[in-house]
Protein backbone atom coordinates (compact mmCIF):
# COMPACT_ATOMS: atom_id res chain seq x y z
CA UNK A 1 0.00 0.00 0.00
CA UNK A 2 2.05 3.04 -1.41
CA UNK A 3 0.03 5.52 -3.32
CA UNK A 4 -1.12 9.59 -2.88
CA UNK A 5 -4.84 10.41 -1.44
CA UNK A 6 -6.97 12.85 -1.17
CA UNK A 7 -8.98 11.00 1.17
CA UNK A 8 -8.44 10.86 5.03
CA UNK A 9 -5.57 8.02 5.54
CA UNK A 10 -6.90 4.76 7.16
CA UNK A 11 -4.09 3.79 9.34
CA UNK A 12 -6.33 0.20 9.88
CA UNK A 13 -5.82 -0.49 6.18
CA UNK A 14 -2.51 0.13 6.26
CA UNK A 15 -1.51 -1.95 9.49
CA UNK A 16 -3.39 -4.89 8.26
CA UNK A 17 -1.33 -4.36 4.65
CA UNK A 18 1.79 -4.86 6.75
CA UNK A 19 1.19 -7.52 9.20
CA UNK A 20 2.88 -10.74 8.51
CA UNK A 21 2.95 -13.99 10.54
CA UNK A 22 6.90 -13.98 10.18
CA UNK A 23 7.34 -10.68 12.05
CA UNK A 24 7.14 -10.11 15.67
CA UNK A 25 7.14 -6.50 15.02
CA UNK A 26 5.29 -3.36 13.37
CA UNK A 27 6.06 0.27 13.87
CA UNK A 28 3.27 3.04 12.31
CA UNK A 29 4.57 6.29 11.96
CA UNK A 30 2.03 9.23 11.56
CA UNK A 31 3.03 12.83 10.63
CA UNK A 32 -0.23 15.08 11.83
CA UNK A 33 -0.52 18.80 11.04
CA UNK A 34 0.74 20.46 14.67
CA UNK A 35 -1.20 24.07 15.47
CA UNK A 36 2.16 25.55 16.72
CA UNK A 37 5.94 25.12 14.53
CA UNK A 38 7.77 27.66 17.12
CA UNK A 39 5.59 30.42 17.58
CA UNK A 40 4.03 30.27 14.47
CA UNK A 41 0.39 29.36 14.16
CA UNK A 42 -1.09 27.19 11.54
CA UNK A 43 -4.82 27.31 10.66
CA UNK A 44 -4.41 24.59 8.05
CA UNK A 45 -2.15 22.93 5.36
CA UNK A 46 -2.31 22.80 1.81
CA UNK A 47 -0.14 20.07 0.29
CA UNK A 48 0.85 19.50 -3.36
CA UNK A 49 2.51 16.96 -5.14
CA UNK A 50 3.99 16.08 -8.60
CA UNK A 51 2.14 12.92 -8.22
CA UNK A 52 3.41 10.26 -10.73
CA UNK A 53 7.28 11.20 -9.53
CA UNK A 54 6.21 11.17 -6.19
CA UNK A 55 4.15 8.07 -6.10
CA UNK A 56 7.71 6.79 -7.66
CA UNK A 57 9.85 7.77 -5.06
CA UNK A 58 7.63 6.43 -2.58
CA UNK A 59 8.20 2.97 -3.80
CA UNK A 60 11.70 4.08 -4.19
CA UNK A 61 12.13 5.10 -0.67
CA UNK A 62 10.80 1.75 0.14
CA UNK A 63 12.84 -0.22 -1.78
CA UNK A 64 15.71 1.28 -0.55
CA UNK A 65 14.51 0.50 2.89
CA UNK A 66 14.08 -3.24 1.88
CA UNK A 67 17.66 -3.13 0.91
CA UNK A 68 18.91 -2.57 4.77
CA UNK A 69 16.45 -4.14 6.95
CA UNK A 70 14.74 -7.63 6.74
CA UNK A 71 11.04 -5.51 6.02
CA UNK A 72 8.29 -8.00 5.29
CA UNK A 73 5.73 -6.12 4.18
CA UNK A 74 5.83 -2.00 3.89
CA UNK A 75 3.14 0.29 3.50
CA UNK A 76 3.58 4.58 3.03
CA UNK A 77 0.78 7.12 2.22
CA UNK A 78 0.67 10.33 2.05
CA UNK A 79 -2.32 12.96 2.15
CA UNK A 80 -2.79 15.99 -0.13
CA UNK A 81 -4.82 19.10 -0.79
CA UNK A 82 -6.79 20.88 2.68
CA UNK A 83 -5.06 19.36 5.84
CA UNK A 84 -7.22 20.72 9.41
CA UNK A 85 -4.81 20.77 12.56
CA UNK A 86 -4.37 17.16 13.79
CA UNK A 87 -5.33 15.35 10.37
CA UNK A 88 -2.91 12.85 9.16
CA UNK A 89 -0.64 13.86 6.58
CA UNK A 90 1.60 10.35 6.24
CA UNK A 91 1.69 7.14 7.55
CA UNK A 92 4.46 5.21 7.27
CA UNK A 93 4.21 1.38 8.65
CA UNK A 94 6.68 -1.29 8.23
CA UNK A 95 6.53 -4.99 9.46
CA UNK A 96 9.94 -6.63 10.60
CA UNK A 97 10.79 -10.02 12.44
CA UNK A 98 12.76 -7.82 15.37
CA UNK A 99 11.51 -4.42 16.53
CA UNK A 100 14.92 -2.36 16.90
CA UNK A 101 14.71 -2.79 12.71
CA UNK A 102 10.57 -1.80 12.49
CA UNK A 103 12.17 1.73 14.17
CA UNK A 104 14.89 2.11 11.98
CA UNK A 105 12.98 1.18 8.77
CA UNK A 106 9.98 4.06 9.34
CA UNK A 107 12.53 6.39 10.73
CA UNK A 108 14.64 6.34 7.79
CA UNK A 109 11.88 5.95 5.61
CA UNK A 110 10.53 9.26 6.85
CA UNK A 111 14.01 10.80 6.26
CA UNK A 112 13.58 9.41 2.73
CA UNK A 113 10.14 10.99 2.26
CA UNK A 114 11.12 14.13 3.73
CA UNK A 115 14.21 14.34 1.16
CA UNK A 116 13.40 12.54 -2.13
CA UNK A 117 9.57 12.98 -2.48
CA UNK A 118 7.81 16.01 -4.50
CA UNK A 119 5.30 16.99 -2.41
CA UNK A 120 5.20 20.51 -0.92
CA UNK A 121 2.85 21.68 2.26
CA UNK A 122 1.66 25.27 2.18
CA UNK A 123 1.54 26.71 5.27
CA UNK A 124 -2.13 28.97 5.91
CA UNK A 125 -1.97 30.92 9.13
CA UNK A 126 -4.94 32.63 10.97
CA UNK A 127 -4.54 36.21 9.13
CA UNK A 128 -5.28 34.69 5.51
CA UNK A 129 -1.43 34.84 4.48
CA UNK A 130 0.00 31.50 3.30
CA UNK A 131 3.36 30.17 2.21
CA UNK A 132 5.26 27.15 0.30
CA UNK A 133 7.51 25.51 2.83
CA UNK A 134 11.06 25.33 0.88
CA UNK A 135 13.26 25.12 3.94
CA UNK A 136 15.36 21.96 3.07
CA UNK A 137 17.77 23.08 0.33
CA UNK A 138 19.61 19.42 -0.91
CA UNK A 139 22.62 18.96 -0.91
CA UNK B 1 10.14 22.68 -23.97
CA UNK B 2 7.48 22.56 -21.26
CA UNK B 3 8.71 22.66 -17.64
CA UNK B 4 6.33 21.82 -15.30
CA UNK B 5 6.67 23.93 -12.15
CA UNK B 6 5.00 23.39 -8.44
CA UNK B 7 4.20 25.08 -5.09
CA UNK B 8 6.18 28.16 -4.82
CA UNK B 9 7.35 27.99 -8.51
CA UNK B 10 3.86 27.88 -9.63
CA UNK B 11 2.95 30.79 -7.57
CA UNK B 12 6.57 32.87 -8.66
CA UNK B 13 5.39 32.17 -12.46
CA UNK B 14 1.74 32.72 -12.08
CA UNK B 15 1.22 29.13 -13.87
CA UNK B 16 1.62 25.29 -14.02
CA UNK B 17 4.05 25.04 -16.91
CA UNK B 18 6.62 27.72 -18.74
CA UNK B 19 8.16 27.10 -21.55
CA UNK B 20 11.72 26.94 -22.76
CA UNK B 21 13.39 26.97 -26.33
CA UNK B 22 16.09 24.37 -26.00
CA UNK B 23 18.59 22.98 -28.83
CA UNK B 24 19.29 19.34 -29.37
CA UNK B 25 21.73 18.19 -27.26
CA UNK B 26 21.14 20.70 -24.60
CA UNK B 27 21.78 19.82 -20.77
CA UNK B 28 20.47 20.38 -17.47
CA UNK B 29 22.52 23.56 -16.82
CA UNK B 30 21.74 24.75 -20.38
CA UNK B 31 17.67 24.44 -19.14
CA UNK B 32 18.47 26.20 -16.50
CA UNK B 33 20.08 29.30 -18.50
CA UNK B 34 17.02 29.10 -20.51
CA UNK B 35 14.47 29.05 -17.83
CA UNK B 36 16.06 32.06 -16.06
CA UNK B 37 16.47 34.05 -19.55
CA UNK B 38 12.55 33.30 -19.47
CA UNK B 39 11.59 33.93 -16.18
CA UNK B 40 14.28 35.75 -14.25
CA UNK B 41 11.49 35.54 -10.85
CA UNK B 42 12.66 32.06 -10.56
CA UNK B 43 16.20 33.11 -9.89
CA UNK B 44 16.26 32.14 -6.46
CA UNK B 45 14.02 29.83 -6.19
CA UNK B 46 15.76 27.65 -9.63
CA UNK B 47 19.30 27.54 -7.62
CA UNK B 48 17.75 25.95 -4.56
CA UNK B 49 15.57 23.21 -6.76
CA UNK B 50 16.26 19.92 -8.17
CA UNK B 51 15.06 19.48 -11.95
CA UNK B 52 13.71 15.96 -13.05
CA UNK B 53 14.09 14.60 -16.27
CA UNK B 54 10.93 11.75 -16.78
CA UNK B 55 10.57 11.68 -12.70
CA UNK B 56 14.18 10.90 -12.17
CA UNK B 57 16.44 13.87 -10.51
CA UNK B 58 19.31 14.44 -12.94
CA UNK B 59 22.43 15.99 -12.42
CA UNK B 60 23.24 19.71 -14.55
CA UNK B 61 25.52 17.66 -16.82
CA UNK B 62 22.84 15.12 -17.91
CA UNK B 63 21.55 15.87 -21.77
CA UNK B 64 17.97 16.40 -21.87
CA UNK B 65 16.20 13.66 -24.30
CA UNK B 66 14.11 14.56 -26.73
CA UNK B 67 10.13 14.78 -25.43
CA UNK B 68 11.19 13.90 -21.82
CA UNK B 69 9.35 14.97 -19.10
CA UNK B 70 11.27 17.98 -17.05
CA UNK B 71 10.20 19.47 -13.91
CA UNK B 72 11.33 21.75 -11.46
CA UNK B 73 11.81 20.95 -8.37
CA UNK B 74 12.07 23.59 -4.93
CA UNK B 75 13.21 22.38 -1.81
CA UNK B 76 10.31 19.27 -0.89
CA UNK B 77 8.33 19.46 2.36
CA UNK B 78 6.08 16.82 2.44
CA UNK B 79 5.93 14.21 5.41
CA UNK C 1 -4.94 4.27 27.68
CA UNK C 2 -2.00 2.04 29.59
CA UNK C 3 -3.11 -0.98 31.09
CA UNK C 4 -3.69 -4.70 30.69
CA UNK C 5 -6.65 -6.79 28.30
CA UNK C 6 -7.94 -10.00 27.82
CA UNK C 7 -9.43 -8.79 24.44
CA UNK C 8 -7.81 -7.89 21.63
CA UNK C 9 -5.95 -4.59 21.40
CA UNK C 10 -8.17 -1.28 19.87
CA UNK C 11 -5.28 -0.31 17.54
CA UNK C 12 -7.31 2.44 16.72
CA UNK C 13 -8.71 3.73 19.82
CA UNK C 14 -4.89 3.70 21.45
CA UNK C 15 -4.13 5.71 18.29
CA UNK C 16 -6.92 8.11 19.03
CA UNK C 17 -6.32 8.49 22.62
CA UNK C 18 -2.47 9.70 22.16
CA UNK C 19 -3.40 12.35 19.30
CA UNK C 20 -2.68 15.83 20.48
CA UNK C 21 -3.02 18.69 18.26
CA UNK C 22 0.77 20.30 19.66
CA UNK C 23 2.11 17.22 18.13
CA UNK C 24 3.38 16.58 14.63
CA UNK C 25 4.29 12.78 15.50
CA UNK C 26 2.68 9.71 16.43
CA UNK C 27 4.37 6.44 16.43
CA UNK C 28 2.74 3.19 17.02
CA UNK C 29 4.70 -0.20 17.77
CA UNK C 30 2.92 -3.62 17.96
CA UNK C 31 4.47 -7.10 18.64
CA UNK C 32 2.93 -9.89 17.22
CA UNK C 33 2.72 -13.21 17.34
CA UNK C 34 5.67 -14.51 15.02
CA UNK C 35 5.44 -17.89 14.01
CA UNK C 36 9.17 -19.01 13.84
CA UNK C 37 11.46 -17.71 16.18
CA UNK C 38 15.18 -19.09 15.05
CA UNK C 39 14.25 -22.36 14.12
CA UNK C 40 11.40 -23.00 16.87
CA UNK C 41 7.67 -22.96 15.14
CA UNK C 42 4.73 -21.60 17.75
CA UNK C 43 1.68 -22.58 17.74
CA UNK C 44 0.62 -20.14 20.03
CA UNK C 45 1.37 -18.27 23.15
CA UNK C 46 -0.21 -18.00 26.26
CA UNK C 47 0.78 -14.81 28.51
CA UNK C 48 0.75 -14.43 31.89
CA UNK C 49 1.40 -11.34 34.56
CA UNK C 50 1.19 -10.12 38.15
CA UNK C 51 -1.71 -7.75 37.39
CA UNK C 52 -1.49 -4.86 39.65
CA UNK C 53 2.29 -4.74 39.42
CA UNK C 54 2.43 -5.19 35.77
CA UNK C 55 -0.32 -2.29 35.76
CA UNK C 56 1.79 0.10 38.05
CA UNK C 57 4.88 -0.48 36.08
CA UNK C 58 3.87 0.27 32.53
CA UNK C 59 2.74 3.93 33.89
CA UNK C 60 6.06 3.59 35.64
CA UNK C 61 7.82 3.46 32.30
CA UNK C 62 5.30 5.78 30.64
CA UNK C 63 6.91 8.33 33.03
CA UNK C 64 10.56 7.71 32.60
CA UNK C 65 9.88 7.91 29.29
CA UNK C 66 8.13 11.44 30.31
CA UNK C 67 11.17 12.45 31.58
CA UNK C 68 13.54 11.84 28.55
CA UNK C 69 11.38 13.33 25.82
CA UNK C 70 8.55 15.72 25.50
CA UNK C 71 5.75 13.06 25.18
CA UNK C 72 2.36 14.68 24.99
CA UNK C 73 0.79 11.36 25.69
CA UNK C 74 1.47 8.11 25.92
CA UNK C 75 -0.17 4.47 25.88
CA UNK C 76 1.09 1.13 26.20
CA UNK C 77 -1.47 -1.78 26.49
CA UNK C 78 -0.48 -5.36 26.71
CA UNK C 79 -2.46 -8.56 26.05
CA UNK C 80 -3.16 -11.53 28.22
CA UNK C 81 -3.98 -14.78 27.93
CA UNK C 82 -4.02 -16.97 24.47
CA UNK C 83 -2.82 -15.62 21.46
CA UNK C 84 -2.52 -17.30 18.43
CA UNK C 85 -0.14 -16.17 15.29
CA UNK C 86 -0.35 -12.76 14.34
CA UNK C 87 -2.45 -11.52 17.38
CA UNK C 88 -1.14 -8.52 19.10
CA UNK C 89 0.15 -8.81 22.15
CA UNK C 90 1.66 -5.48 23.35
CA UNK C 91 0.67 -1.92 21.82
CA UNK C 92 2.92 0.94 22.42
CA UNK C 93 1.86 4.74 21.48
CA UNK C 94 3.55 8.31 21.67
CA UNK C 95 2.67 11.85 20.39
CA UNK C 96 5.48 14.45 20.70
CA UNK C 97 6.41 17.63 19.17
CA UNK C 98 8.95 15.89 16.82
CA UNK C 99 8.90 12.33 15.10
CA UNK C 100 12.89 11.55 16.31
CA UNK C 101 11.84 12.07 19.66
CA UNK C 102 8.46 9.84 18.97
CA UNK C 103 10.66 6.89 17.54
CA UNK C 104 12.82 7.11 20.70
CA UNK C 105 10.36 7.16 23.53
CA UNK C 106 8.56 4.24 21.41
CA UNK C 107 11.60 2.36 21.61
CA UNK C 108 12.95 3.02 25.18
CA UNK C 109 9.26 2.04 26.29
CA UNK C 110 9.17 -1.21 24.48
CA UNK C 111 13.14 -1.73 26.06
CA UNK C 112 11.94 -0.85 29.75
CA UNK C 113 8.16 -3.03 29.55
CA UNK C 114 10.91 -6.20 28.33
CA UNK C 115 12.92 -5.60 31.46
CA UNK C 116 10.56 -3.93 34.61
CA UNK C 117 7.20 -5.44 34.10
CA UNK C 118 6.11 -8.70 35.16
CA UNK C 119 4.89 -10.17 32.24
CA UNK C 120 5.72 -13.85 30.76
CA UNK C 121 4.91 -15.52 27.84
CA UNK C 122 4.53 -19.42 27.47
CA UNK C 123 5.65 -21.07 23.94
CA UNK C 124 3.63 -23.45 22.80
CA UNK C 125 4.56 -25.73 20.08
CA UNK C 126 2.56 -28.07 17.74
CA UNK C 127 3.87 -31.04 19.42
CA UNK C 128 1.79 -29.69 22.36
CA UNK C 129 5.01 -29.17 24.61
CA UNK C 130 5.09 -25.59 26.58
CA UNK C 131 7.88 -23.56 28.38
CA UNK C 132 7.75 -20.89 30.46
CA UNK C 133 10.36 -18.08 28.45
CA UNK C 134 12.58 -16.71 31.40
CA UNK C 135 15.38 -15.84 29.09
CA UNK C 136 17.10 -12.54 30.23
CA UNK C 137 18.48 -12.29 33.47
CA UNK C 138 18.14 -8.90 34.98
CA UNK C 139 21.95 -7.73 36.14
CA UNK D 1 4.14 -14.91 55.41
CA UNK D 2 2.81 -15.81 51.71
CA UNK D 3 4.82 -15.70 48.04
CA UNK D 4 3.04 -15.19 45.34
CA UNK D 5 4.50 -16.93 42.20
CA UNK D 6 4.17 -16.81 38.39
CA UNK D 7 5.03 -18.62 35.18
CA UNK D 8 8.08 -21.06 35.51
CA UNK D 9 7.93 -20.75 39.27
CA UNK D 10 4.35 -22.09 39.82
CA UNK D 11 4.95 -24.50 37.21
CA UNK D 12 8.18 -25.75 39.49
CA UNK D 13 6.18 -25.70 42.84
CA UNK D 14 2.95 -26.86 41.38
CA UNK D 15 0.84 -23.79 43.13
CA UNK D 16 0.33 -20.08 42.71
CA UNK D 17 1.57 -19.55 46.29
CA UNK D 18 3.96 -20.91 49.08
CA UNK D 19 4.49 -20.04 52.25
CA UNK D 20 7.13 -18.63 54.56
CA UNK D 21 8.33 -18.71 58.24
CA UNK D 22 10.11 -15.40 58.69
CA UNK D 23 11.01 -13.07 61.68
CA UNK D 24 10.19 -9.83 62.20
CA UNK D 25 12.99 -8.00 60.72
CA UNK D 26 13.64 -10.40 58.06
CA UNK D 27 15.53 -9.17 54.84
CA UNK D 28 14.89 -9.90 51.26
CA UNK D 29 17.56 -12.19 51.79
CA UNK D 30 16.44 -13.88 54.32
CA UNK D 31 13.36 -14.68 52.68
CA UNK D 32 15.39 -16.34 49.58
CA UNK D 33 16.89 -18.65 52.35
CA UNK D 34 13.71 -19.42 53.61
CA UNK D 35 11.89 -20.10 49.99
CA UNK D 36 15.11 -22.05 49.39
CA UNK D 37 14.67 -24.69 52.09
CA UNK D 38 10.92 -24.91 52.11
CA UNK D 39 11.15 -25.04 48.00
CA UNK D 40 14.39 -26.41 46.84
CA UNK D 41 13.20 -27.12 43.29
CA UNK D 42 13.38 -23.52 42.96
CA UNK D 43 16.75 -22.92 43.53
CA UNK D 44 17.92 -22.10 39.69
CA UNK D 45 15.31 -19.90 39.22
CA UNK D 46 15.46 -17.89 42.44
CA UNK D 47 18.85 -17.35 41.65
CA UNK D 48 17.59 -15.38 38.46
CA UNK D 49 14.77 -14.34 39.96
CA UNK D 50 13.88 -10.53 41.51
CA UNK D 51 11.84 -10.13 44.52
CA UNK D 52 9.09 -7.52 44.65
CA UNK D 53 7.40 -6.26 47.84
CA UNK D 54 4.22 -4.05 47.56
CA UNK D 55 4.88 -4.19 43.71
CA UNK D 56 8.20 -2.99 44.00
CA UNK D 57 11.44 -4.70 43.37
CA UNK D 58 13.25 -4.91 46.67
CA UNK D 59 17.25 -5.57 46.97
CA UNK D 60 18.49 -8.16 48.95
CA UNK D 61 19.39 -6.11 51.69
CA UNK D 62 15.92 -4.76 52.40
CA UNK D 63 13.78 -5.62 55.85
CA UNK D 64 10.62 -7.07 54.45
CA UNK D 65 7.84 -5.42 56.28
CA UNK D 66 4.78 -7.08 58.32
CA UNK D 67 1.75 -7.71 56.03
CA UNK D 68 3.84 -6.57 52.67
CA UNK D 69 2.67 -8.43 49.62
CA UNK D 70 5.89 -10.33 48.34
CA UNK D 71 6.02 -12.02 44.99
CA UNK D 72 8.68 -14.13 42.93
CA UNK D 73 9.46 -12.59 39.49
CA UNK D 74 11.13 -14.82 37.23
CA UNK D 75 13.04 -13.27 34.50
CA UNK D 76 10.02 -11.54 32.39
CA UNK D 77 8.88 -11.87 28.74
CA UNK D 78 6.02 -9.75 28.26
CA UNK D 79 6.05 -7.90 25.01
Amino acid sequence: MIHLTRDPIDTGALLAAVQDPHCGAVVLFLGTVRELTGAVRTEYLEYDAYAPMAEQKLREVAALAGERWPIRRAGIVHRLGKLAIGDTAVAVAVSTPHRAEAFAAAAFIMDKVKELVPIWKQENAPDGSSEWVHGITPS
Amino acid sequence: MIVHLFAGARELVGGHTVSAELPKGATVADLRQALLQVNPELAVLLARSRIAVNHEFAEDSAVVPEGAEIALIPPVSGG
